[in-house]
């Protein structure tokens, strides 16, 4: 069960093959990533991520605890990013493992509609002539009825 | 005392990360209108309550929290992970 | 729109790190991978996956072409191996890249639903004992439902 | 002549992967049919359709499929992939 909060890039194909190899008896993997897209209408000098050091790994961890008792899973990771963040690196992302597709698919996307809203995080858009914090969208929150 | 911290564009208006307050507030309103009386940036940065979140003790909770035994009370706007 | 019926083992990080790099404006991945599960009560020698060569290229390519044309996504890829599998070497993946979560996660579901029960492969687990054809799942053949 | 073809358990029972054979069958059913005459060994294979698929012209169909031009006709399990 790794969780990691961290400034430093990381490799998606290393974190992947880890998870994986750590595995025992699971048939299903599942993994998100989260990329850092450019914007539709102006360059993007930079992402920067305000988290709440403390609280994150907190939020994260109950998170991870939740989607455990809920689904049958073998092992579930969560790695998610802060600071300066460049178009085309990875954000965050998840991992998850179960005997069967379906318990690793659901459980993936709790952890990633819960990661959106509940753990503290946020995001800041920097170009070359402003600075804007991403609003929350509603379909992020109503996401979270379906659980 | 109780730790009040502040992140994203909260942080930005208030223009402070954290501080320590002495407080007799029994709620997290209470300690909100408080706030909102020091000075114009507080009450600027409070005058809309629905795009506010709190955590006290880093645990999410609603603005009728009480605050006996808080340490740590951080306000932001919604989170914006993932 | 990578498609590959192979007999070779492939490595899941290398191909999800080359999924992600091909991607643009892409702002979330998800991969999938099977992997060969021993089984409970008899240690597994090898898995023997059968396949229909020909058809199989086509009914995946099809399948696709589906998920392309349902959801919003940026690429889509399925490696399906066949042959000699061992306990603990990935059978197949998926990746679905899109500018949004649910449209990524939604499509590599709909692709691994389809290509459990519509793509011509089929499973043998041979042990020191025995080899048997596995069955195919009543759930497996209802998850097509939802779609 | 048609390309037959049998995968997985079928192709054990049957004992080959594919065969071509002269028919006049107007349908997979009618095919099926002249296959079960054979011998035994396609009789037992054939014995419960509700465990067999079929694909003509590598297409999944279904045993009413007219065979008007077909090239390739596979029977098989339902499929196992993924």
């Amino acid at each position: 069960m790794k969780i990691s909060v961290q400034a430093e890039q990381f490799d998606m194909g290393a974190e992947t093959n880890a998870f994986i190899a750590a595995q025992n008896g699971m048939g299903a993997i599942v993994t998100f990533s989260g990329i850092v897209r450019d914007l539709a209408d102006n360059p993007m000098r930079y992402m920067e991520i305000e988290h709440y050091p403390g609280m994150t790994e907190k939020a994260i961890g109950e998170i991870v605890k939740e989607a455990v008792s809920r689904w049958s899973l073998g092992d579930a990771c969560v790695i998610h990013r802060y600071g300066h963040l460049h178009v085309g690196e990875p954000i965050m992302m998840v991992a998850t493992s179960a005997p069967h597709r379906v318990d690793a698919f659901e459980a993936a996307e709790f952890l990633m509609d819960y990661l959106k809203s509940r753990a503290p995080f946020w995001k800041k858009e920097v170009t070359q002539n402003d600075a804007n914090w991403v609003d929350a969208k509603n379909e992020d929150e109503e996401a979270l009825n379906r659980w | 005392m109780i730790k009040v911290m502040y992140f994203a564009w909260v942080r930005e208006r208030i223009g402070e990360a954290s501080e320590s307050i002495e407080t007799e507030a029994a709620t997290v309103s209470e300690l909100i209108e408080e706030l909102r009386c020091k000075e114009p940036r507080y009450n600027m940065a409070f005058s809309d309550l629905s795009a506010l979140r709190v955590a006290v003790d880093q645990t999410l909770t609603d603005f009728d929290c009480p605050l006996a035994d808080a340490k740590e009370v951080a306000f932001f706007p919604p989170m914006t992970g993932g």
